[in-house]
């Protein structure tokens, strides 16, 4: 079980800007992205979205813990 | 040096420019975001900025130290805004100064082209009818 | 639009920022010119301008025409300022106002290029021991 | 004889910013240029020089009048 941050248009999607996602620790990042589609399968009608995991954009082969800070970025648009 | 900032308080750009100039700069480049008043011809009412804040302020300073490792520059300040920002409000300022004005256009335009990729910042576009997250969806 | 001057007073950028800005635009690039402390290691005390102040404002207004006729952009505003200008002060300001960034970037800096190549301004550099019109002699 | 006006290293080579140059009327502008030089020779170690007629930059084989408002424009160096 980790809290997961979302933002934007997720934050929609997910129903708030903290929620919680059970997961085993360990899981690579592209693990808990399936996971959080098919928990939200509405982030699959999103153009992208990332995942941050202490506040720096994660790779698909890296592990994540349940301490880790997630956050899903969806498509951003600032300035 | 570097200045990066995220604010719920308009943005002055007087100060932001005072803040970059310095005695061995030649030229400053300044870019200001301001809120338009139709997006493809629908009245826009005001736009509501969201940050992620503390991964938005760390990728700013990747920006500008790419930049300070990229181009000759002296000084780059970063502001951006969050909250509501009506028509002809300023979500960001970019300000670079250089000894000549090339490095500093260079480097502005590289600011805020690879904000508008990187930096979790996200708006909302409020019409009198709606409101969109912009660029969510293909 | 356009706004043209020159000027023997000191320069404004925070009122030449209130007259580019509009309601249609989302972007603009403003850029400052500066007074340098040095040239090439040598430390300079002021400069000097000098306008052929008629031709320069024609020559000035023929650049933002062109601009106008090139780039979908809405105002540009271009400041100089003529006399003795002290480290640090601002020679030029050249702003420009468009919907969308790039057109933005891009006249602003074909201003300033264009300007340096045609407008009939000259600039003194002042040292301690001597002075120096700029670009006169090979 | 007409009224030559002049700016930054120019008016230090021909000693005013307003000198009188006697010339017939219907000379070329390049014609022009060759009796500034010989006048003022040291115009002729500028990097360039420019003249303009009325305000304008004028072509080589353009015909100047004693009545036009002539001025030499060194190497400019605004900004």
């Amino acid at each position: 079980m980790a809290k997961v941050l979302s933002f934007g248009i997720a934050k929609e999607i997910t129903g708030g800007s903290v929620v919680d996602v059970p997961f085993e620790s360990g899981i690579t990042l592209s693990g808990l992205r399936s996971l959080l589609e098919s928990r939200y399968p509405r982030l699959r009608d999103l153009k992208s979205f990332a995942i941050a995991v202490n506040g720096e954009y994660a790779a698909a082969e890296q592990l994540i813990n349940d301490t880790d800070e997630i956050a899903i970025i969806p498509p951003v648009s600032g300035g | 040096m570097t200045d990066i900032k995220i604010s719920e308080s308009p943005l002055n750009v007087q100060s932001c420019i005072d803040w970059v100039q310095s005695p061995e700069s030649g030229g400053i480049d300044v870019f200001l975001g301001t809120v338009r008043n139709a997006t493809k011809g629908r009245p826009v009412q005001y736009l509501e900025f969201e940050a992620y804040e503390p991964m938005a302020i760390a990728e700013m300073k990747k920006i500008a130290e790419e930049i300070l490792a990229k181009w000759p520059v002296n000084k780059i300040l970063i502001h951006h805004r969050t909250g509501k920002l009506g028509v002809g409000e300023i979500p960001v300022i970019i300000a670079v100064a250089a000894a000549h004005r090339g490095a500093a256009f260079d480097a502005c335009r590289y600011a805020i082209d690879t904000l508008k990729q990187t930096v979790p910042i996200w708006k909302k576009e409020v019409f009198e009818d709606g409101e969109v997250w912009v660029a969510a969806h293909p």
